[in-house]
């Protein structure tokens, strides 16, 4: 066990996929001498060659492209995508391409490729630096979507996702990269909880409240504010968002009744409205109130000294919490 | 790697005496080593690659071209005639397209558009393999894996990009192996395409970039994607490249061994631009006659690609008439063979929708599919499976209703 | 009043708007001389010009960027993205720069682009030619987004766009471009049905079915069907994706208690999850089941002789209805 | 445009006289017209474009680099402050920005990246628009409309689209107006900017495409994007370029009057290669020390732009003890109007998150405004407005709780 910050676990996750496997390689901007904007492959290319840690041309498109390139040859590409809203230049070779080249080969052409995206504001960056897009992905069939919430699964599942045959999109929730945790660096990947497996982080029985990445801190703090009011949420976090583990989110909604859904990214089409369509179709009879969003503003990413607004926080959740559980709140007495 | 000093546009001169590195500039002017009227032409430097094709290998290009057209005039016909939902024709590029795989190693892969069916021919591609995409009744033609070639890619231009990684992955690999990458002169205008120029230029990835500039992109003349040569393109990249007859066979062929010759042996990417044109409409969904005069077509017709191989084959006597005969119940059989293995095609499952969406289970996924073979089930009127009913609405029994 | 196709319908308002505003550009692959894959600019660009009816080089960032640069410079261009499936390459450029630049520039610049995308499958095409990707759109805060399901609207909407300040998604359903309708050629756009709002198509007491584009005609024939054996469906037109016209949506189901959503795009994120989730927020003791959605499956569309399996059709939308009903079903005898 | 016959990076050669279509080839040497020991060296074809130069306006182009090094040294400290969020400097590419701004007419549309704060100044941006972006107190710098230059662009690339399009603009408006664009090196790997190179060489765009080539793209340098000089990548698409020292502001003065009087004249686009070098870390979030060998910053500060035009003039007699004093006390002037008009910026509204996501009211966000006024309101204990705490969680009173 050590104490290492969100970002030395993925680099130590990194570090130990590529002593393990000669296919594996990273591709991105900045990630060799620099060692990433966030330090997160730091060391890496000095160990393992500019072969195997790549600092490529400044083209996303491209970057993504010569991954599936590079899985044809049986490689396992990492490609590192340098803040969220720079990914939509590869967004054309994501969806038609590595999201789709096992379908479309029925099986014969693997795309065991990751794509690490560091996502979500609260750093007080420019525009394009915080954003939360990872609703463009889980809509893509073929893709897995997981996002990380603590150094722990950060590394386990940074391994998981290069040693999945399927490729995956891994959040990584940058305001988070300093904060510190136990890792156990011997934990063996296979046996680890699997990277499509939600986890109760938190119990309760009277609200549940299911998030994901830079938010589990977040409603984890909410959770324990709520008890000091007598409320008891039990926390999920998803860790994948593409599949939802829904039999997890069902069986605490089946226990509380009551659901809240927070994220970053904005409402409209987000994942929160694919988690209250789904429970609702599978819990209907037991919810006692509709499920409760509360995310992210339907604006493009505000400027920095407005993002505390648009961002979720303790009190916004809570005021969600009473929303489900029919108590007094923001909104009481308005109709529908 | 090209200096600095080079400057814009000049690579180094020479020919392959100058091994790793070298690079042939044909600058403004064709490479054509058969003239349109079957005559052939000398330029040492390029006929240097090709001393080695005695008249049997000549007689196997002309084979090979004249059973691709006849492939394509097969599959173009069962289009018309509702066996095919659409076919793409290569009529008038078949010099283009067999001069380039003809030259390759079994073992260098190909990352093709959509149009190179003749390509795929020789790599050992099934005839069903061939049709069964353009039927309908599979996303893919082969198993890439198999034949060292990936399947027709229709996104424009993202295959380039596919064969720069590879090359990179060749290059981790330590290995001599070259990958080839076509594309039309549409798809230079594509971002991926000059990504890719940037990408394998960068790491001096050993790939070949083949560009068939057919003059058209559907209805679009080359002129709206470049007012200069294609093959220019390239060099700005730090690439060099060539520009060649693509309705010459043999130049086609002698401009391919070259670069991939330079990039097994260290040397990096090469452009080829073969200078061809598509005879035929866009896709069988096409009506080229809204757009391109007639007599354009008239013009490419006098220098088609067999006509010219088989002219000099026959002014050297290495063409006899049963030779020509022999070779067209080849293309007659194959021909047969495709129109049988295309309407004999198996019609696929319905629950077939739901596989090799992941190469592990997934909850979602299963579950869908769960429902939907319930929901198929429901019709117990129809019999086992049931169907949708998509295009043709309510036609068919309620299932529990 | 004209019998015209659907193809035909926008073509006359995309002829209204370049004969009425001389900023009116059109630009895309094919569209001059050829009219377009689909005709749909048909003789366009011979009366007004190469300038005004452009065949751009072939590449859709270029499309999008390049009308972003029209619009500052006091343009209103309209892209047309040849099929649904080519419109990733141009997917930064609506993302980053077309969705956001009037937040950017807090209202100086404007964006009055239409992105022209014909969408859907149903008609036999290989990859790439039958996709539905509205809901990466709808996700996008800062666009709007409309689809439109018969001739009149098709003609009528286009115009609306187009004279929208804002930037707009046009999704255009290919299958019903052959679709003859009656079409006023002089209606009046300004007084014409706003471009926000839905319609109901089909009035009904039992059942509220929700839909647009391409399964409206679907939809309404399910209406039908369902008459026939006695139940009552009642069909709306969204017409806009993004926002939601939910009023209307809200009336219906507390008028029904039902809700059954339809759409060719997958499940998972789609718009559909959207509208459930927003609905039972609104209506949450009005509903007397949970909202049902039939959608197409998420995988990539398929090849075409499996997509009428993929496509929800009468039987499968009639399906959901009797889910909604609580009638027998497919479904039925299901835990959860 | 350029004929087939002209062949790879051949543009017609030719000064000023050859009027329209006229374009200078530079070749693999830097157009340098004052030395970095600032002795002036004489190349007659760009000299004739900047004969009107007297020593008024040279002073004044001194003046300007000084003013806008000293914002930029301003900025920094600010940012080191905490007084803005982020700072990228543009130490080291005065000249650069200066002699390509200078050369503009007023209606001329600039679509810069995030690095022309020097640009912007000359613009007519105020000091307030040029900082509050960097401070986090606005997404937006300037009304592009009113300086004719949009705001920073973040997004590599993306804004030499723009350009295109709005050259394209241009042609449809008969106008003689030109737009030139700001981007990096590394920039040019990038799909957009190629084509952005495509769109403008085939609709012959009167565009500038100004390419400050400052040897790094954040750690990596210009090399990992192209082994050959970048002025040659346009050449490929069949534009002409210029290959000029960037620390020199009269030879980016003339380059750039050159290219600016091609477009005009209906000559198309033109591509510009600045050399120079970025002297300071990427941003103020960057460490260069982590990559980058401090003997490079050293050659290049010999090389420094002002010093070299500074030399000149007081060769010359041109610049006085005085001269320099005044210029220094208009730059401290600056510095300190930015500073105070930095400090003194009101804070946002937290209802702004809402305005202008649309021109016209869009119901889900008028509903999601209503909703968010309650939720503030609800704040009873913290008074009118309250604020959201995403940063410092859990740090506010609760509000209906
Ligand atoms: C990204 C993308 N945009 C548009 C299309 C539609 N499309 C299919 S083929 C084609 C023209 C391609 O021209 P070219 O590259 O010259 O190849 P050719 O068909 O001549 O072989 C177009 C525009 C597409 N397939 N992919
Ligand atoms: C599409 C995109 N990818 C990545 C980034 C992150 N990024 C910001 S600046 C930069 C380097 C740019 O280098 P260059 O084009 O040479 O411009 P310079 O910063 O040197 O002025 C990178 C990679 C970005 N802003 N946009
Ligand atoms: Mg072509
Ligand atoms: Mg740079």
């Amino acid at each position: 066990m050590s104490q290492l910050t969100f970002a030395r676990a993925i680099n130590a996750g990194l570090r130990k996929a590529l002593e393990n496997d000669p296919k594996v390689v990273l591709l991105g901007e900045d990630i060799g001498m620099l060692g990433g904007v966030f330090r997160v492959t730091d060391g890496l290319q000095k160990d393992f060659g500019k072969h195997r840690v790549v600092d490529t041309p400044l083209a996303e498109s491209g970057i993504v492209g010569t991954a599936v390139g590079l899985a044809y040859r049986g490689y396992r590409p990492v490609c590192e995508i340098q803040f969220d809203g720079f990914v939509y230049p590869a967004f054309d070779q994501i969806v038609s391409q590595v999201a789709k080249l096992h379908y479309r080969t029925m099986g014969s052409v693997k795309m065991p490729i990751t794509i690490r995206i560091p996502f979500g504001g609260g750093i007080g960056s420019p525009e394009h630096h915080s954003e939360s897009p990872e609703a463009y992905f889980t809509h893509t069939s073929g893709l897995r979507v997981i996002s990380v919430s603590n150094p722990q699964d950060a590394y386990t599942m940074i391994q998981q996702a290069i040693a999945s045959d399927d490729p995956v999109v891994y959040f990584e929730p940058k305001r988070r990269y300093h904060d510190k945790g136990e890792v156990d660096e011997a934990a063996d990947i296979s046996t680890a909880l699997s990277m499509e497996r939600a986890r109760v982080v938190t119990e309760g029985k009277d609200v549940t409240l299911v998030t994901y990445g830079p938010l589990v801190k977040t409603a984890r703090d909410a959770a324990l504010a709520a008890k000091d009011e007598g409320v008891s949420v039990e926390v999920i976090d998803l860790r994948s968002l593409a599949p939802v583990d829904f039999p997890v989110i069902e069986a605490s909604v089946r226990k509380t009744g009551r659901l809240v859904i927070t994220h970053e990214a904005g409402q409209y089409g987000g994942l929160g409205a694919e988690i209250a369509a789904s429970i609702t179709e599978r819990c209907f009879y037991y919810l006692e109130e509709a499920p409760v969003r509360i995310t992210g503003f339907d604006v493009p990413y505000p400027y920095s000294r407005l993002e505390m607004h648009h961002l979720p926080d303790l009190d916004r959740i809570l005021d969600g919490v009473d929303r489900a559980l029919g108590r007094p709140n923001s909104l009481s007495g308005l109709e529908g | 790697m090209l200096t600095e000093e080079t400057g814009p546009g000049h690579p180094t001169n020479g020919g392959p005496a100058n091994g790793t590195g070298s690079t042939l500039r044909t600058g403004g002017n064709l490479v054509q080593l058969i003239s349109p009227e079957g005559e052939r032409v000398h330029r040492p430097e390029f006929d240097v690659w090709i001393k080695d094709l005695g008249d049997e290998q000549l007689l196997a290009l002309y084979e090979d071209m004249v059973v691709i057209r006849r492939i394509d005039k097969e599959a173009t016909a069962l289009q018309r005639q509702g066996e095919l939902a659409l076919w793409p024709p290569l009529l008038g590029q078949e010099a283009s397209q067999i001069g380039s795989v003809r030259a390759l190693r079994d073992d260098d892969f190909i990352f093709p558009s959509y149009r190179e069916s003749g390509v795929a021919y020789c790599r050992g591609a099934r005839l069903t393999e061939i049709v069964r995409t353009w039927r309908g009744n599979a996303l893919y033609g082969w198993d890439p894996h198999r034949i060292k070639m990936a399947t027709p890619q229709i996104v424009i231009g993202s295959q380039t990009l596919h064969a720069a990684g590879y090359g990179m992955g060749i290059l981790n690999d330590g290995s001599d192996n070259v990958t080839i990458t076509y594309f039309g002169d549409g798809a230079t205008s594509q971002g991926d395409v000059n990504e890719s120029l940037v990408f394998a230029a960068s790491f001096q990835a050993p790939v070949v970039f083949f560009c068939q500039n057919n003059h058209w992109a559907i209805s679009e003349p080359v002129t709206v994607q470049s007012h200069i040569q294609l093959a220019d393109r390239a060099v700005g990249f730090g690439i060099p490249s060539m520009r060649v007859d693509g309705n010459d066979v043999l130049a086609v062929m002698a401009a391919t061994r070259i670069a991939l010759d330079r990039a097994r042996k260290g040397g990096g990417p090469t452009f080829i631009e073969a200078v061809t044109y598509r005879m035929g409409p866009h896709t069988t969904a096409d009506d080229p006659t809204r757009y391109r005069d007639p007599n354009e077509l008239e013009d490419w017709a006098a220098k088609d690609p067999i006509k010219r191989l088989r002219t000099l084959l026959e002014a050297k006597g290495a063409l006899t008439e049963e030779q020509i005969a022999a070779v067209d119940r080849k293309a007659d059989q194959v021909g047969a063979d495709l129109r049988n293995s295309c309407i004999t095609l198996p019609d696929p499952q319905p629950m077939d929708v739901f596989e090799h969406v992941y190469s592990t289970p997934n909850s979602w996924i299963e579950r869908q599919k769960d429902h939907y073979s319930r929901y198929l089930a429901s019709f117990s009127g129809s019999g086992a499976g049931g169907s949708g009913s998509g295009l043709a609405e309510g036609t068919q029994e309620g299932g529990v209703r």
